[in-house]
């Protein structure tokens, strides 16, 4: 028998892989998504050694390596430090799907966050040549009885206009 | 200071999409169940060892397998079994449902296929089955639907 | 001195051909492409291999535990098989584990692979999992970002960063066409950086689609021996492990251009800076850019690989910027930089930041055919990236270190 | 020469069905603060060479799982190196990160929330490939159960020998205010346990498990300071078998006698049959304590083990009273320090001088790994 050949047609198989996610938030991270959905507060938690603010909160100081316990109301205005105008579509993991472009995002230094914490979000201009470092931009919430409990819930940041 | 009254659990989804490719090996194997309706196992040149499913070299030695293919079952016998009564959304067949370790006829290892056609109570080592092909083939290892008593 | 309990040798080196698209292997397969090759290259036999260790990053091919099923090509049946996943930096942090496993007496002869089989996934998708999913799953772009471009050219100005970065990024190309196993070769020119800067495609902010790594199949294995066995095996001349340094950082993605501190106020280092300097430190070197002689950097893009020059280094000001303008960086300068390519020329993740000590490795024998340095290399640099910004940083020298 | 490696302090979390109320941060912040204060190492300054993570992209979906806890190991400008295999490795990685002179303190901390995906059998499907296993519906919970019918028949061990063994087994754990599953089981219970893959009945299998388990890892030079009670890691082995349940003989662990075999060559042990005052072993499914017990040389007829004194083996109630699978071995060595440094309450074995600790990774066993410790 002459030996079988290797076969030249190549077979491959598309999978969509989904898993259910519980996911905790945690009291630190409990509390600042509760602040958002209820009060429509902006909680940083600061550093009791050296501090700094972390927004969103996290359960310890990287730097120090102690738990930040205090926290304290930051923003909802702030002042745009970098961001990014993304135009290549990815897939969101959380659905799987693509997302639309452009789009962009911002690490925006919010009004009394101490030791250079910057927040990320999504920002909202459709014009997107008047982004530049050092404007001014504020949160906008989601409305009443639409918060969830969620970083959603601030549905973006805008362009202050007029203050530099 | 948080409390732990200040937790809850948000529920979500974790997605991404895959394209796996069975490369040439593979596809060889899987090409001949849906055109051939023929299981293959590859020898080893020196042991003359059969493995089943294929692979491109013995783990053990490095050896290249992919040189001679030869023709195994298509009835072989039980070497091992488990009755699945959890249900899975990835399962091939509704439960309960056999999960059988079955070494094809000129094979020297087993498969894990699926069985059916029979009292699951009456599944046992050593029972002969055959590979039942399925009417649809897709390249795919449930070409062969599953295996039934012979 | 960094102190070593012994010390070790890279005496075998292997790796895949690399490319956008390996339908014909599966995982496995292709990883035993580069093992092979590997074990040819120290001329040894897989009965002499004690222990492997391997990494990649799982969620690009959809594998869990994938170490279980490589098995069927990676030598590793029978033996102590080590897995280790640090992101970007996973194939360093094997580079790492396979030197701390001879240094330690445990193991001999240590197999080190890094593995990705792009293709089999979404390769930004996959990354961005890495973001929190209750802050920023939602936000992150893989690895795709404009922040550091930004921050060029802000501190350079807008034509001479944007033309000093894709000159970096044809030199990078012009080494890639004289590497056989690179990905992507474009034959790129010097002449061609006005065209390009106007139309690659941009992808986030003055990142464009030709600043940006690749997303490519392959693999990498080098084989580590302690010293009596390289003595033995002593097919191609060793390469020793003189140190390596790991340096992470927190959680979040600081991006942001804003300058963050430590608990005593200072401002803090980037972690290639931080690396460097503890790198050079422990190993007496007080000139680097003098006293080494060539450097594999894990450049994600050619943004970062520009302005990181600036931080492995040790220089201020415009210096890096001037390395580049100057032709410093390209295999014939000065400062040779991934004569290899680089990572915008191939990469596959979890074999990159491998790769880069290979590729070193190759550069310290005399064995890197066509893309060898035209020097004697004593010392060779290689770094790996990954994660938040993480740093490993991996020095190989032509002469044992001594006890 | 080498230096020897001792471990100065351990920590693990309660491990519970779910820790609903943290993050997997929280978690393992509170087992690494344990360890800190036990040892007396600042964190934050230069003590720690190095932290060696143990977690799993898949089971906290996220890809690079151990960027979510670089702050809360304190490895924030520090080397974190993640094995992202069962715990036992991590323990074998971080004696070589000592050993080797890399660091004279080392970190390890390992963390799992088995809650969050709700079903990890989605988890561990994905492990088989997706040619030949992943399409006929495998998972890691299929293949024990093949495995267990293979074991069992081979040695003619019955539902009602299980049953006894994890009623024993149960009866440990209720000692073990750490462990997930403290509630008594009798022979009656396990009968009305549903089939879940036959052999395998829901009681036979481990719960679903959150926890999170550290320690630290010494010289000897450094060990001396950070406590008055070092154990020692004087052997240690690993090996791993064929992928394929079929290229496999399920029914005993080649890859299990290797790491044995390496362990106690390394700890000059020559009779493993009478050379541990404790075994905890990684025992996620019933049938693996006796058949591990068999393939590690602690008993030569593992049905006549199931029917003798079995104080020894697995007094935390092993994992099979639910830790969670990444970090299982992490969670057996832990025990086994407990006990040498007679620190184990009640379920203390009296005068521990050496443990074996075991930990297994991938399906039905392929790969194990086994840590000789002693006082």
């Amino acid at each position: 028998m002459p030996p079988k050949p290797l076969s030249e047609e190549l077979i491959h198989r598309e999978h969509m892989a989904r898993f259910p996610q519980r996911w905790s938030t945690g009291p630190v991270m409990g509390k600042f998504l509760k602040a958002l959905r209820d009060e429509k507060r902006i909680m940083a938690n600061v550093c009791p050694r050296c501090g700094r603010s972390q927004v969103p909160p996290r359960e310890v100081c990287a730097v120090c390596r102690v738990a930040a316990t205090q926290f304290e109301e930051v923003g909802p205005a702030g002042t745009l430090r970098n961001f990014d105008v993304v135009y290549y579509a990815s897939p969101d993991p959380v659905t799987g799907q693509s997302r639309e472009v452009p789009y962009a995002t911002a690490y925006v230094e919010l009004d009394g966050a101490k030791g250079g914490a910057t927040f990320w979000h999504e920002l909202h201009e459709t014009d997107m040549t008047k982004l530049r470092r050092g404007l001014r931009v504020r949160a906008v919430f989601e409305e009443d009885g639409k918060r969830t409990g969620a970083i959603t819930d601030i549905k973006y940041f805008e362009i202050i206009e007029g203050e530099a | 200071m948080a409390a732990e009254s200040d937790a809850f659990v948000v529920e979500g989804t974790f997605a991404l999409p895959y394209n796996y490719f069975a490369g040439r090996v593979g596809s060889t194997w899987l090409v001949a169940l849906r055109d051939e309706q023929k299981i293959y196992g590859v020898r080893h040149p020196q042991t003359g060892k059969v493995f089943v499913p294929p692979r491109q070299v013995d783990e053990k030695d490095f050896t290249d397998l992919t040189g001679d293919w030869v023709e195994v079952g298509p009835e072989g016998r039980v070497t091992g079994f488990t009755v699945i009564r959890y249900r899975e959304p990835y399962q091939p067949l509704p439960v309960p449902f056999g999960l059988a370790l079955i070494q094809l006829d000129g094979a020297d290892t087993s498969i894990v296929h699926v069985v059916r056609g029979e009292d699951l109570g009456q599944l046992s080592v050593g029972r002969r089955v055959r590979a039942v092909f399925a009417r649809e083939r897709k390249a795919t290892i449930l070409d062969i639907a599953h295996f039934a008593p012979v | 001195m960094p102190r070593k309990t012994r010390p070790v040798a890279i005496v075998g080196v292997g790796q895949t051909r690399h490319s956008s698209h390996r339908e014909d292997v599966n995982q496995p397969e292709l990883i035993h492409e580069a093992v092979r090759r590997a074990i040819d290259d120290a001329g040894v036999s897989l009965d002499d291999i004690d222990a492997v260790v391997t990494g990649n990053m799982e969620m690009f091919e959809g594998t869990h535990q994938p170490d279980m099923w490589q098995v069927l090509g990676n030598g590793a049946w029978g033996k102590p098989c080590l897995r280790v996943s640090t992101g970007g930096t996973t194939g360093a942090t094997v580079f790492g584990a396979a030197d701390n496993l001879v240094a330690s007496g445990l193991h001999d002869v240590v197999l080190a692979i890094g593995f990705e089989k792009q293709q089999e996934g979404h390769t930004t998708g996959g990354i961005t999992a890495m973001a929190d999913p209750l802050w920023a799953r939602h936000l992150q772009t893989g690895a795709l970002t404009g922040m550091a471009a930004l921050e060029v050219i802000d501190e350079f100005g807008h034509e001479r960063a944007r033309r000093a970065a894709m000159r970096y990024r044809v030199i990078m190309d012009q080494h890639a066409a004289k590497n056989p196993n690179a990905h992507r070769r474009f034959n790129l020119s010097f002449d061609m950086i006005d065209d390009l800067m106007q139309k690659s495609p941009p992808l986030v902010g003055e990142l464009r689609l030709i600043h940006m790594c690749s997303q490519s199949d392959g693999a990498g294995a080098m084989i580590f021996a302690s010293a009596e066995r390289a003595a033995a095996i002593n097919r191609r001349p060793p390469v020793w492990v003189q140190d390596h340094v790991t340096v992470h950082r927190e959680e979040t993605l600081s991006l942001s251009g804003v300058p963050t501190y430590d608990a005593h106020g200072k401002l803090e280092t980037t972690t290639q800076r931080r690396a460097a300097e503890i790198l050079f430190a422990r190993n007496g070197i007080a000139r680097p850019s003098e006293e080494i002689d060539v450097f594999e950097m894990y450049d994600p893009s050619a943004w970062w690989g520009l302005s990181w020059i600036r931080d492995f280094l040790l220089l201020e000001g415009d210096e890096h910027l001037q390395m580049v303008e100057r032709g410093d960086i390209a295999i014939e300068g000065r400062f040779p930089i991934n004569p290899s390519g680089g990572v915008t020329a191939t990469n596959p993740i979890g074999a990159t930041a491998l790769l880069r000590p290979l590729e070193a490795a190759l550069q310290i024998r005399g064995d890197a055919g066509a893309h060898q340095v035209p020097r004697t290399v004593r010392k060779a640099l290689a770094s790996g990236f990954g994660g938040t910004l993480w740093t490993v940083l991996m020095l190989l020298s032509k002469e044992k270190p001594d006890a | 020469m080498p230096p020897r490696v001792a471990i100065c302090a351990v920590a693990q979390s309660k491990y519970v069905r779910d820790r609903w109320q943290d993050r997997v941060q929280g978690m393992c912040w509170e087992v690494v603060q344990h360890v800190v204060r036990a040892t007396g190492v600042d964190l934050a300054g230069e003590d720690v060479g190095a932290v060696v993570s143990n977690s799993d992209d898949f089971f906290d979906c996220r890809t690079i799982s151990d960027s979510a806890i670089t702050d809360v190991v304190g490895a924030h400008f520090k080397c974190e190196e993640k094995v992202a295999q069962d715990g036992a490795q991590a323990v074998y990685y971080g004696y070589a990160n000592v050993a080797s002179g890399s660091s004279d303190v080392v970190l390890v901390a390992g963390h799992s929330k088995e809650s969050q995906v709700g079903d990890r059998n989605l988890i561990t499907h994905a492990a088989f490939d997706p040619f030949y296993t992943r399409p006929v519906g495998l998972d890691y919970l299929a293949a024990a159960a093949l495995q267990a019918d293979a074991f069992l028949r081979r040695f003619g061990i019955t539902d009602a020998d299980l049953a006894r063994l994890v009623c024993q087994q149960r009866a440990k754990a209720a000692r073990n205010p750490l462990a997930n599953e403290r509630t008594p089981l009798s022979p009656a219970d396990v009968a009305a346990s549903p089939m879940l893959a036959d052999p395998l009945r829901e009681a036979y299998v481990y719960p679903p498990s959150d926890g999170a388990v550290a320690m630290i890892l010494a010289s000897e030079d450094r060990a001396r300071h950070l406590t008055d009670k070092p154990v020692w890691i004087t052997g240690l082995g690993s090996s791993i078998d064929s992928f394929f349940l079929g290229d496999r003989d399920l029914s005993e662990s080649a890859s299990l006698r290797q790491a044995a075999g390496r362990a106690y060559r390394m700890a000059n042990i020559g009779q493993p049959r009478t050379a541990f005052d404790v075994c905890e072993l990684s025992d996620p499914y019933a049938h693996q304590l006796p058949l591990w017990a068999w393939q590690l040389g602690l008993t030569e007829d593992p049905r006549q083990w199931l029917s003798g004194d079995l104080a020894r083996f697995n007094p935390s109630g092993g994992s099979l009273a639910g830790t969670p699978q990444v970090v299982s071995g992490l969670a057996r060595t832990a025990e086994a320090v407990l006990q040498l440094r007679n620190e184990a309450g009640e379920r203390q074995i009296p005068g521990a001088k050496r443990a074996l600790a075991h930990g297994t990774t991938g399906p039905a066993g392929q790969q194990h790994c086994v840590v000789v410790l002693e006082t």
